[in-house]
């Protein structure tokens, strides 16, 4: 095994030899890293590669069963995140870690808030230090706020003022741009390039593999917890990168199959959620995929929650296969063949606590019964069956779902799904934060399921996604739906224009 | 050799199921106590001891659904003094029992609907709910039978609640308890519906986005569980053959101390119905016990303290000495671990 | 726990500051609306009966509050790191008979208020130290410690009391006594409320006690101690009970083994009703604090309206019941109104 | 009797007339020694009942027979009370000294005890009849409740409005006082004075207090309060001695000298009354060992000697009657310590 050489300035940051195990998991196996200041450095990794254990790891949040922290190259151990913060390190966990209940104000400055006399709380200078942040980011966020009803773009937001809050040598990002718009990409790319000319180090993780050739230096490639290398971006290609990430070469990202598509499935019309969307209209054939696009906070989340009944509509109709639905009523939903990958996983799609086999086995719970009582036989091989097709990576079917990474458990929650057979699927975000790899196999998945004649509504706010995948694309902006797109006619110029309330 | 770990590891995830290890100190203590308490261990003891256990048994079924569904009610007791003071005031009326009891079951029904309607409907805090109701119907069974005492029930009636069958261990009415237990068992365990609960319990919004009618499963669970602690509440006003407004007082602190005790988490999701009753009887059990051999009540305080404490501990503390030594496991062996010294 | 589900994002999506003004002022109506309650509850009483705002009335109401407010002052602040502690009556009565039995000797009584204080830090102490090291569920924990000090305090106690006899006439003066309608007593409380308002507004670890409740892993995260934090709560809440104790021998000149007997519940009531949310990181002091007065002048108010005490408990679980019922209605309605606004301006 | 068939009132009337006694009372029958007689009261931990029961210690150590006591920790804790009565019969003690929580509750308990053959006392606050051998009654509550009365209009003169502070509204033994009390008032030598209230502060220091207030507040012109309970009693003087209704409003009742010395001292108190617990004690002991011994089977008109109390005579239903209580008042006070 080759490590990374030292050459030019010393690392701010290394890790040397580390080794993490949950358990059975090896998540980490004698990992090396270097950072450098005034360099930005790529993580890259399929899902449950052990990026986030490492980020942890640095972090001062999991201790390493072995190896060393090296901080200016002499090693240190952190006992605890407050440690690793001490020591100039700023963190953004893959998960945003928010404070529902405090204002924005308070999330970006607990534990450092600028003090007065006595200690007390300088609140003043607190609000001004945040409005600041809110302009180096670009963003209006009202700083006295509560961070509770904040969409996931803002929360990361959010999470990214904290870090930047305090003048970090080392700036560590878990997938900051999961949840972002392109311009808010690009303005955050803005503050990161900043940083590194003012020296900064930074680790930066992103499943969007033009992202990290955009903005990194040099990149180290993990494949299921062991390191496979760390070289420059210069004068590789994405197909090198993703080669290393998973071992052979990549199938096509957008595997979309031509189909005809058949009767119409899903019939939303005229539908109304005061406040949150009006007038919405639109059907999705049998065999269609549509996708759903927009700007973060559009509102096709909401619109998909009316449809499948977690949330009441006001006014409007929702009919599948031409029999109407009951307002507010997702069993009655799923019985008529509907099914709904909601955009959280960790809140909406999954009980956290919950095996894989029983979490599963949640939709089927009308169907995997014997005279009134649970047939555990069907349901464990139900949830085996969908677990294994899907690839989902465990250990056994009995752990729980939270010792999964983040983008096993989006698979899960399509198995879950996928497992009632529906008739039209509509997916939220159902790439957040998923690798190549598994990005291209839900493409396949998709498309194989438009094949066999499910209608599918794609909402995603990864235009290449969208328009690599959707037959047909329908663009919200402000509540209302402003632009239906045919497959032949979708640019990304078309839909942005659409989405931003540019085009009529 | 592999048999020695095999056995040590079975035995080590029974220890971390804590229900298993509340059943098998049940065992123990009664097996303990037959060996070496006077009076234990005859038949007329034991019928004692499961007679007045069977009220915090009875209420025990519903409340470990409802808590694993990751509600609480606390007005349970309140619900049987209601009951049990209706009962007494329609009786003093002149009305026939069998007529009574029915009335009785439904006004258990009404409260429970309450508490239900007050949460699912208005989505309010059931601990501040049921503190609520606690109150409200404790207060309404003063008004309805005051400072009245009604002892005078058909003897049939008080001989069913208080009496066993022959010379045996057994009251009557632990033969109905047991059939409901069996229901609940499969209820819980073995339906759709409990495993929905379980879900519900873990996280109620994941449960919705499955389809589960968290609303109505909840709605449910506390008219069951108004029924159940009416049903209670007649049965303890015959049992004790004596219905007053103060019946049951504080009964909603054993309940929800045995069900702590044998292990449902409250903060839901988390739970076995064995468990549940099997920390209500290790309760009854140690208090009767315990009085046998002359330990105050004021000692018996502290012995219930001192078990709920360490039913939360205990299996922390198993957890821990078994990660501790699946860590030594692991670190012994890798090659090397590197020293590493704080800057 | 999740049996209590926390009041749902008052503001919507759109982020103006107009908005959050008016969400802003809501959770002070909260405090505001309790307060209202009140003075309606005591206007109308003094309306159907003169005598019940005279000096002494006043009095009587302020010192009723007294120990109740001090106990859910201690109390919030554990409530609001998403913890509960149901042992305080257990720790107010073993506090009291402590002090009872120092004063009992000819003690001082500054030293008895100070024994009584430090038994209830003890307690408090434990009580922390089982919930932040053993990482168990407070709710069984401090029911658990509920038991046990109350059985100890019994053991200890056994038929013995303290009466008023035993106790300096000094002492005792001053469990009533006071500058003109407003009590020593009702001072004390009033000072430690405002001392922890401050505090909680104006301190970093004030403020990570509402972070660690909002949410405990994001917390840890921030390298927040939070055992450090919810030891301390508890320790407070300690305190406070013992105080109270103190307090409540002053008051009453009387302690027996039953003491606080069945107070964690009145304690909860008037916290839940002073607005401060069980799944922790919001509410005020003030609320709690307003709760408490809120329940305790109830039981004034009706013997003092001749209503009979038969009524008294159902009256007082239906006003509970109504207290937190409005105020969730009131929540929606605003939360809805402020939708409809942001669509309109959206 | 009834239309449909099922159970009524009616149809259980009252069968609890049979007396539990059985056997012949000998008189001259010598008094056994090494006995056990358990000691049940409504609550441990509770002074007056601790009083009481050392009496009955005291007594049986006289007698050559042991004593015990158990009980539960809460007044209220009827159930508990219950499985205290099956622990004394799994223990086969000779007889127990019960006061029971409720008239009712104890009784399919105590009739499994005198079925093995354990003679049941009750003391304090009774059980129906049928379900014990003897009760000993701490005074006749004619006695208690009219001397209450008579003890506060000497206080106020015979002249104004009073109120009565009781316990919970289901005591027993208080409600039969309350109704004596109302039956003196009737007298036309108290013409002037009007009961004008019974409030309930359930034995609990704060809502006694808070009744308390709530009565001066209604009735501004409140010149007395009984409250015949030592808890109501001793919150109602502590309230009035740091109000300015000190001295103005009379109270009596039913306390103990040790919890009303300073009240007497301090003049918010002149006078109360009580009977003396330890002898309540001493006397059902005493009973407890007479029955074992046969001396008495609990039937009206039986006599027996209580050693130095003197003679009693068994009244109707079993009762046997303490006697008169003592009223304290600043001059007494001081010779008595309960
Ligand atoms: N707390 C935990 N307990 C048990 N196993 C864990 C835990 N955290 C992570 N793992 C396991 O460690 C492995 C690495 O997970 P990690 O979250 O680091 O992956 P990742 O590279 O960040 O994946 P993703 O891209 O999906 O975020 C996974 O197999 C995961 O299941
Ligand atoms: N994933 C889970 N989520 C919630 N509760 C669970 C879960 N797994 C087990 N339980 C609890 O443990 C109890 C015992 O479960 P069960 O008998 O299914 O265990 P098991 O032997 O592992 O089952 P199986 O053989 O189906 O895997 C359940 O009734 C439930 O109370
Ligand atoms: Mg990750
Ligand atoms: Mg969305």
């Amino acid at each position: 095994m080759t490590h990374p050489s030292t050459t030019g300035p010393a690392p701010v940051l290394a890790l040397k030899d580390i080794s993490k195990s949950f358990g059975a998991v090896r998540a980490l196996r004698d990992v090396s890293l270097e950072l450098f200041p005034g360099e930005v450095h790529a993580l890259a990794g399929e899902n449950g590669a052990g990026k986030s254990t490492l980020i942890k790891t640095l972090a001062g949040v999991h201790r390493p069963d072995a190896g060393q922290v090296l901080l200016d190259g002499a090693p240190v151990v952190f006992h605890g995140p407050g440690d690793a913060r001490d020591a100039g390190i700023a963190v953004i966990y893959q998960e945003p870690t928010l404070f529902p209940d405090l204002s924005i104000t308070e999330n970006i400055f607990m534990g450092r808030q600028p003090r007065r006399a006595l200690g007390r709380i300088d609140h003043k200078a607190t609000h001004q230090a945040t409005l600041a942040l809110m302009q180096r980011l670009g963003v209006e966020l009202d700083p006295d706020r509560p961070a509770r009803g904040l969409s996931i773009a803002d929360q990361q937001i959010v999470e990214i003022a904290k870090a930047l809050s305090f003048d970090a040598r080392v700036l560590i990002m878990d997938e900051p741009t999961a949840a972002l718009t392109g311009s808010e990409v690009a303005r955050l790319f803005g503050v990161v390039r900043t940083l590194r000319e003012q020296g900064a180090a930074v680790l930066f993780i992103s499943h969007r593999l033009e992202e990290i050739f955009q903005i990194c230096q040099r990149v180290t490639t993990l494949r299921d917890g062991a390191w496979i290398a760390s070289e420059p971006l210069d004068g590789m290609t994405e197909d090198d990168l993703v080669r290393r990430m998973v071992g052979r070469d990549l199938e096509e990202l957008y595997p979309k199959q031509d189909v005809t598509p058949g009767e119409v499935a899903l019939s939303v019309r005229r539908l109304t959620r005061e406040g949150v969307f009006t007038d919405v209209s639109f059907d999705v054939r049998r065999g269609e995929i549509v996708g759903l696009a927009g700007l973060v906070g559009a509102g096709r989340t909401e619109v998909a929650r009316a449809v499948f009944g977690i949330d009441r509509w006001d006014a409007g109709e929702v009919s599948v296969d031409g029999k109407a639905l009951i307002n507010g009523a997702p069993s009655t939903a799923m019985a008529s063949g509907l099914a709904l990958v909601p955009e959280d996983r960790r809140a909406q799609g999954l009980v956290m606590d919950m095996s894989i086999e029983r979490n599963i086995g949640l939709t089927g719970l009308r169907t995997t019964v014997k005279a009134g009582l649970m047939d555990r036989g069907a349901e464990r091989s139900r949830s085996l069956d969908w677990a294994v097709r899907l690839q989902v990576k465990y250990a056994r079917i009995a752990d729980t779902v939270n010792t999964l990474s983040g983008g096993n458990q989006q698979k899960v929650v399509l198995a879950k799904w996928l497992a009632t057979g529906p008739k039209v699927l509509i997916v939220d975000e159902p790439t957040r934060g998923i690798d190549v790899g598994t990005k291209a196999e839900v493409h396949r998945l998709l498309s194989e399921l438009a094949a066999d004649g499910v209608a599918v509504l794609m909402i995603s706010s990864d235009l290449p996604e969208i328009l690599g995948m959707a037959d047909r694309v329908l663009v919200m902006h402000e509540g209302r739906l402003t632009a239906e797109i045919q497959r032949s006619d979708a640019t990304e110029e078309t839909v942005m224009a659409a989405a931003t309330g540019r085009a009529a | 050799m592999a048999d020695f770990s095999l056995s040590r590891a079975i035995r080590w995830s029974a220890l971390k199921r804590w229900d298993a290890v509340v059943g098998a100190l049940l065992i123990v203590v009664l097996l303990l106590s037959f060996g070496t308490v006077d009076g234990f261990g005859n038949a007329l003891n034991l019928s004692f001891l499961i007679g007045n256990t069977l009220p915090i048994a009875l209420i025990a079924l519903p409340m470990t659904l409802l808590v694993v569904s990751g509600e609480i009610d606390l007005s349970v007791a309140s619900t049987a003094g209601l009951s049990g003071a209706v009962m007494g005031a329609l009786w003093n009326q002149g009305m026939t029992i069998e007529t009574i009891i029915p009335i009785c079951l439904l006004l258990g029904v009404v409260c429970g609907l309450i508490n239900g309607l007050l949460v699912t409907r208005l989505g309010l805090p059931s601990l501040a709910v049921t503190i609520g109701t606690l109150a409200a119907y404790r207060g309404i069974a003063q008004i309805v039978l005051g400072s009245d005492a009604v002892t005078d029930f058909p003897t049939q009636y008080l001989d069913f609640a208080a009496g066993r069958i022959g010379d045996t261990f057994i009251p009557y009415a632990l033969l109905p308890f047991l059939a409901l237990l069996a229901i609940a068992v499969v209820a819980l365990h073995a339906t759709p519906f409990g495993r929905s609960l379980f879900a519900t319990g873990a996280s109620e919004e994941a449960a919705r986005f499955a389809g589960i009618r968290v609303k109505r499963q909840k709605l449910i669970l506390f008219t069951v569980t108004g029924l159940m602690a009416s049903l209670t509440g007649i049965f303890w006003a015959l049992h004790y053959a004596s219905a007053r407004f103060d019946n049951a007082t504080g009964l909603e602190l054993s309940v929800v101390a045995a069900v702590l005790l044998g292990g449902i988490d409250f903060d839901g999701g988390k739970g076995t119905l064995g468990g549940a009753i099997a920390g209500v009887f290790l309760l009854g059990a140690l208090q009767n016990v315990m009085s046998l051999q002359d330990v105050s009540a004021q000692s018996q305080i502290v012995v219930t303290g001192v078990l709920l404490v360490l039913s939360v501990l205990g299996p922390r503390v198993a957890r821990q000495i078994s990660v501790a030594r699946a860590g030594r496991r692991a670190a012994s062996a890798p090659v090397s671990k590197a020293p590493s010294p704080t800057p | 726990m999740t049996v209590l589900t926390p009041n749902e994002a008052p503001v919507a999506e759109v982020p103006k500051s107009s908005g959050t003004r008016l969400a802003d002022r809501v959770f002070k109506m909260r405090e505001l609306a309790i307060l209202l309650v009140f003075l309606v509850m005591i206007g109308v009483t003094q309306a159907g009966n003169s005598e019940f705002l005279t000096e002494q009335g006043i009095k009587d109401l302020l010192l009723n509050a007294t120990i109740l407010v001090l106990v859910a002052t201690g109390q919030s602040l554990v409530v609001i790191t998403r913890n509960v502690d149901l042992s305080v009556g257990s720790t107010l009565g073993i506090s009291a008979f402590a002090a009872g039995t120092f004063l009992q000797g000819g003690g001082n009584p500054v030293v008895a208020v100070l024994l009584a204080v430090l038994m209830g830090i003890a307690f408090g102490l434990l009580n922390g130290l089982l919930v932040s090291l053993g990482q168990v569920p407070a709710l069984v924990v401090t029911l658990g410690t509920l038991y046990i000090i109350r059985g100890i305090d019994s053991i200890w106690v056994g038929s013995r009391q303290i009466t008023a006899a035993d106790l300096s006439d000094g002492f005792v003066d001053f469990g009533s006594g006071g500058i003109s309608a407003v009590p020593w007593l009702a001072m004390i409380a009033l000072a430690v409320l405002v001392a922890t308002a401050y505090y909680l507004k104006h301190f970093g670890s004030g403020r990570e006690l509402y972070a660690l409740g909002s949410n405990p892993e994001a917390a840890r995260l921030a390298g927040i101690p939070v055992r450090k934090r919810i030891l301390a709560a508890y320790t407070f809440c300690g305190a406070l009970a013992g105080l109270a104790g103190a307090l409540y021998l002053a008051r009453f000149g009387n302690v027996d083994s039953g003491t606080g007997n069945g107070y964690e519940l009145t304690v909860v009531s008037a916290v839940v009703v002073g607005g401060v949310v069980f799944t922790g990181g919001s509410g005020s002091v003030y609320g709690a604090a307003l709760g408490a007065l809120l329940l305790t002048s109830i039981n004034s108010v009706l013997p003092a309206l001749g209503v009979s005490s038969v009524w008294v408990l159902a009256i007082n679980g239906i006003l509970l019941i109504l207290a937190i019922a409005v105020d969730r209605i009131v929540a929606l309605r605003v939360a809805t109104a402020l939708k409809k606004r942001n669509a309109r301006h959206g | 009797a009834t239309a449909c068939g099922g159970t009524t009132k009616e149809d259980v009337s009252d069968d609890s007339a049979s007396a539990a006694t059985a056997g012949k009372a000998d008189p001259n029958a010598e008094l056994k020694k090494g006995l056990t007689v358990g000691f049940l009261p409504k609550q441990v931990n509770n002074p007056y009942f601790t009083s009481a029961d050392k009496g009955g210690e005291a007594a049986l150590k006289e007698l050559g027979s042991s004593y015990k006591e158990v009980g539960p920790s809460s007044a209220t804790d009827t159930s508990g009370q219950v499985s205290y009565v099956n622990t004394l019969t799994q223990q086969q003690v000779d007889a127990m000294a019960v006061s029971a929580q409720d008239p009712g509750a104890l009784c399919t308990a105590l009739k499994q005890a005198m079925k093995n053959d354990i003679k049941v006392v009750t003391y304090d606050s009774d059980t129906k009849a049928d379900c014990r051998n003897a009760f000993v009654s701490q005074a006749s509550a004619e006695d208690l409740g009219r001397t209450e009365v008579q003890l506060l209009a000497e206080q106020i003169g015979y002249k104004g409005e009073i109120a009565i502070l009781s316990a919970a509204q289901t005591a027993t033994n208080q409600n039969i006082w309350i109704d004596f009390m109302k039956e003196e008032l009737k007298d036309p030598k108290y013409k002037d004075m009007k009961l004008v209230k019974v409030a309930y502060g359930n034995d609990d220091a704060q809502q006694s207090f808070q009744q308390t207030q709530g009565l001066l507040q209604e009735y501004p012109n409140l010149k007395g309060i009984i409250s015949p309970t030592t808890v109501g009693i001793k919150a109602a003087a502590q309230y009035l001695s740091g109000s300015k209704y000190k001295g103005k409003v009379k109270l009596t009742g039913l306390g103990t000298p040790n919890d009303m010395r300073k009240y007497v001292k301090n003049g918010t108190v002149e006078g109360f009354e009580l009977w003396d617990p330890s002898k309540l004690g001493e006397l059902a002991a005493r009973t407890a060992v007479a029955l074992v011994s046969g001396q008495i089977t609990g039937k009206e008109g039986e006599t027996f000697t209580a050693g130095d109390m003197g003679e009693f005579t068994i009244g109707k239903d079993g009762v046997i009657s303490l006697g008169k209580p003592t009223v304290f008042d600043a001059k007494n006070i001081d010779q008595f310590n309960f």
